[in-house]
């Protein structure tokens, strides 16, 4: 019995590895082709980077109008 | 008179055992728990007072047609209310963190030896004769070691349902008491610099990328591992209707009325296993014994492979993360974002955490589907 | 010309019977009175369109493979709806009042005179061969003076099915027409002053004792008068999810989404026992009288009962509010308040009715318990 | 070794026939116009998932103890399901546009020559040797031509049950498929003048209209064709408890939680039909060809006879509103609405489409009565 | 089997017709029974006429008092 | 048969008293038990009497700062 579930064990463990691991390689992939195929994400954030950048433009725009 | 010996002779206080009563303090005890210290008070509490029910002598709540034999038979020797259940986790799950950082499902992964290590267990006390459990029961017992309750509880009906009472007990007794099992394995790991790692924010997870993964998941388990497709299957549908966005009726009432239905039922199910005659027996402590076992590995396992991945990587990983990898959602991952706190105040890790906590519970669907193919 | 009489032979027009006629209005009167009199609406709805599905001729939905049959085989045959209802009167009621004044209990109990006294009467119409009761559908229309639907139809589905139909309807109609019934007998038995009687603000009640009542009141019901437990037990259970504090999702949904469907579905199953050979029989018409009497002494030994608690106690107990004590929840207390205000429109009786009322369910089950212990 | 060789027969890749990867293919599919096109997604989800779980090879997700095929046995064979989810749309079902102008029920009655013509249409294929269908099952095919999901379950369940699903998915697919079929034959059958047709405002409907409707409804079938009692009967229940004002409590739960859980395992359960060996035979190729016809003929029999009762009627009726009588609430209304805004900007008909719209609700379930009747 | 099919859409067809003929009529009975019954809805909004009216009237009182 | 009734009548409301007696002991025993180990109710509202002897006291201190 000590032997079926020493079998059952590495069995068992390999199983959990080796399908986690295709999971892995799988999502992957699957998420390159989904940024792959949409390249510009629309619906984030902007960074505080951007909103800087965005807030200095106005500013200057704001500026040459006056 | 006759009359008032009747009333007598049907009281508790003449037909109630000596194990009644223990069993009305252990059910007095998990409602304790549950009320009074908050551990997983949502099932706790409706398995304490279905106990409660099911050691009333002579009430017959538990037994024949009363109301709790029959939330067994229909909700738990079928596997629709463990079932059911998981449709909610997944309705419940946000899998965006496994989705920012994929590896993290080798720490789902590792943190399954503590299932397989506690079958091994339970098989060696049988082996020396201190206990007398079927493959088929260490199986069972072990996935207490997932750290996962309604797996547990599928598992538990489906291979043992003479210990379905311990085992229900154990893990949802060590999912609470997981603030105090795992930090100081945890410790004992790691050095003081690991636990300070500061990990780079997570990358944002497209919607596309959260409505294809509980497809990817499900197909893949129908082609590798159909055994658990039941369990993976209910819990990517329920996910699939959280992620989708276009059935979001149907996702609310998943998420509340008929998960809350019906893990009151199942709670309720489940306390009928706590009648004295069935659980007060050698092996329910062994089960409790096996299951601490279970989840202490699980978790060093967890841990240990953290700290591979972390040399592995080229990116830093706080091994800690690897802890949540027993699932236990969410407390696991909080218990890592707190320990990881206490070295570091600006190391916030509950994000990273929750990647491996639901792979977790990916993990342990998958090794209770093995567990079931190559034990039935 | 053969399809056209099929059509002919399959309508109702050509199927049925003038006892069917008489039965379509009976449920019709029912809707009206659920409708447009707001008599108990949640239950004399669904039980009225369940009785209009049940008398169509040829449509077999309350026999055989018909939904409403299947929802009476599934929930009324096992007990399941009442008790389901009773988890839900438990997670709505609020053991405050009788808390703050535990001596409301004796009215509950007083106004179950009522249940024994039709018992009684029951038998005796038998004796003199105007009726042809056993003693189990005795005990079962008794219960209609414990004024608590769910209570009812459990025991008349335990002792005595046949007469389900009867006793639902009478039990709701009568509780619905508790402000017609109760109001000449309270002030008959009451002079002018005791009903002016102002009674002294309750005490407040700390979160342990609501969350310690319910639990004892399990217990003692396990150690006194198990054949209680299963009524008792899911009416404490639901108020242990209430005061606990800590499962408010699974209180919310028994509160709501749970209590209303089956709700729905517990009326629709007692509508199918309105068939017309079932409910046309003269057994209706006593029980309809005897559910009468059952409610009226009911309402009597409680008021008497609170005069004398007014005498024997310190502080003053006005004896409207033992009226209260047949439960039909808020509504009898809300008829205890009108009384006592249109005698002294200081007199704000509503909480203190509120102790009697919560105390006359409790009451009612512990008489079903009785009933079931000694007829089966 | 051995167990690695047991693994691997176990698996879906050693298991998995062609059959099963091209309904593997379909239900993506499903999932595909549910998600993305949005197509009835409340259904198509979960039955596209549900045929995924049910093609697993080795899963035995759909047969046996699964949960799937439990859920077909409880919820359809009993006819429950459908009839509950019935009950859901007379909570949801506005009949005022219908009672403010009864005489768009004609419409609702034309539109089921969809019906009828599509029971010829099989027996005809059937006469030739091109299929092979029982009158039962030329009948439930035919109601695929209601436009009306749950009665087409519930009258396939009762009839045809090995079509169901390849029923289910056509009735579906095409009520979602409305805003592609119905426009080009609306138009090839009205004038742009009918098309550009203006209404007088619809006359408000008094709440007692409202609450008399549902129960009018239910006697004329109790009189006149019991067997359309169980579906007509649910949905006249569901919109009694909604317009009734006194149970909103009970109307509430119906119109979320109830019919939510329902839907889903309503939609789980059809999609245990889209097994390979059931669903990849020749008939489902000739059930979806058939029920595309049945939908073009309804919509045609409805603009016909829209365009009679424009002539014969006083007021101006618009023809296009009998293309909304096929049901398919309310979408058919919302093409009718788009396709007279096309021809008349100033022309707002979706109120007044929705009377034929529900009109042709009843009408289908008439309908399957007539067929239910005549061929068990 | 065609034939117990023309004899079902027959029949059918006639019965749905029928049935919701009877249904026309009775719903337009009880429609003038209830309207009868209750002569003056009362829990309809006003329209754009009686607001026009009421607003004239509330400024010509407002104007008579100053 | 009725003697049956009578019994169950005297055992039954016999039984159902001394039920709700030994609750009303066993309820009054628990409520002192849980108020004398917790004294002080914290979470009560503010009595009518309170209330003015703290709007008082706010008001004595504000006329003192200025
Ligand atoms: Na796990
Ligand atoms: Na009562
Ligand atoms: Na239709």
């Amino acid at each position: 019995m000590i032997d079926q579930g020493l079998t059952l064990m590495l069995v068992g463990m390999g199983t959990v590895f080796v399908f986690l691991t295709i999971l892995i390689v799988a999502t992957s992939a699957m998420s390159e082709i989904v940024r792959r195929m949409t390249p510009a994400p629309i619906d984030r954030d902007p960074t505080a980077d951007e909103v800087a950048a965005i807030t200095a433009a106005i500013a200057q725009h704001r500026r040459q109008r006056t | 008179m006759e009359a008032l010996q009747q009333i007598w002779q049907g009281s508790g206080l003449y037909q109630v055992t000596g194990d009644q009563i223990v069993m009305l303090g252990v059910c007095l005890g998990l409602l304790y728990l549950g009320i009074v210290r908050q551990f997983e008070p949502l099932l706790l509490i409706p398995i304490g007072f279905g106990g409660l029910l099911s050691n009333i002598p002579g009430a017959e709540i538990a037994t024949g047609d009363g109301l709790l034999h029959l939330a067994y038979v229909v909700g738990i020797e079928t596997g629709a209310f463990p079932l059911v259940i998981f449709m909610g986790v997944g309705a419940l799950t946000d899998f965006g963190p496994l989705l920012a950082n994929p590896r993290t499902l080798f720490l789902g992964a590792a943190a399954q030896f503590g299932i397989f290590a506690t079958l091994l267990g339970a098989l060696g006390l049988t082996e020396l004769g201190l206990m007398n459990f079927s493959v088929r029961e260490a199986a069972a017992i072990g996935i207490i070691g997932g750290a996962d309750g309604p797996t547990a509880i599928y598992v538990a009906g489906q291979l043992a349902p003479d210990l379905l009472g311990a085992i229900a007990v154990a893990a949802y007794s060590y999912m609470a008491l997981v603030p105090l099992i795992q930090p100081p394995i945890m410790k004992a790991l790691t050095t003081e610099a690991e636990r300070r790692t500061q990990m780079v924010q997570l990358r944002e997870v497209a919607k596309a990328e959260r409505i294809l993964f509980p497809l990817l998941l499900i197909l893949l388990v129908a082609m590798l591992l159909p055994s658990a497709a039941p369990l993976i299957g209910m819990l990517a549908f329920g996910n699939l209707m959280r992620e989708c966005g276009v059935v979001e009726r149907l996702s609310d009432t998943t998420q509340n009325a008929l998960i809350n239905i019906v893990t009151i039922f199942l709670g309720l199910a489940v306390g009928s296993k706590l009648q004295a005659e069935e659980f007060l027996v050698p092996s329910t402590l062994g089960i409790l014994i096996l299951g601490m076992i279970a989840f202490a590995i699980g978790t060093a396992s967890g841990v240990l492979m953290g700290k591979l991945l972390n040399r592995l990587s080229s990116q830093p990983i706080n091994p800690l993360i690897g802890a949540a990898g027993v699932s236990a959602v969410p407390m696991a991952a909080r218990v890592v974002n707190k320990v990881g706190l206490d070295a570091n105040p600006q190391n916030i890790l509950l994000m990273h955490a929750m990647g491996p906590n639901v792979a977790g519970v990916i993990g342990s669907a998958v090794a209770a589907g093995i567990m079931i193919m190559f034990t039935s």
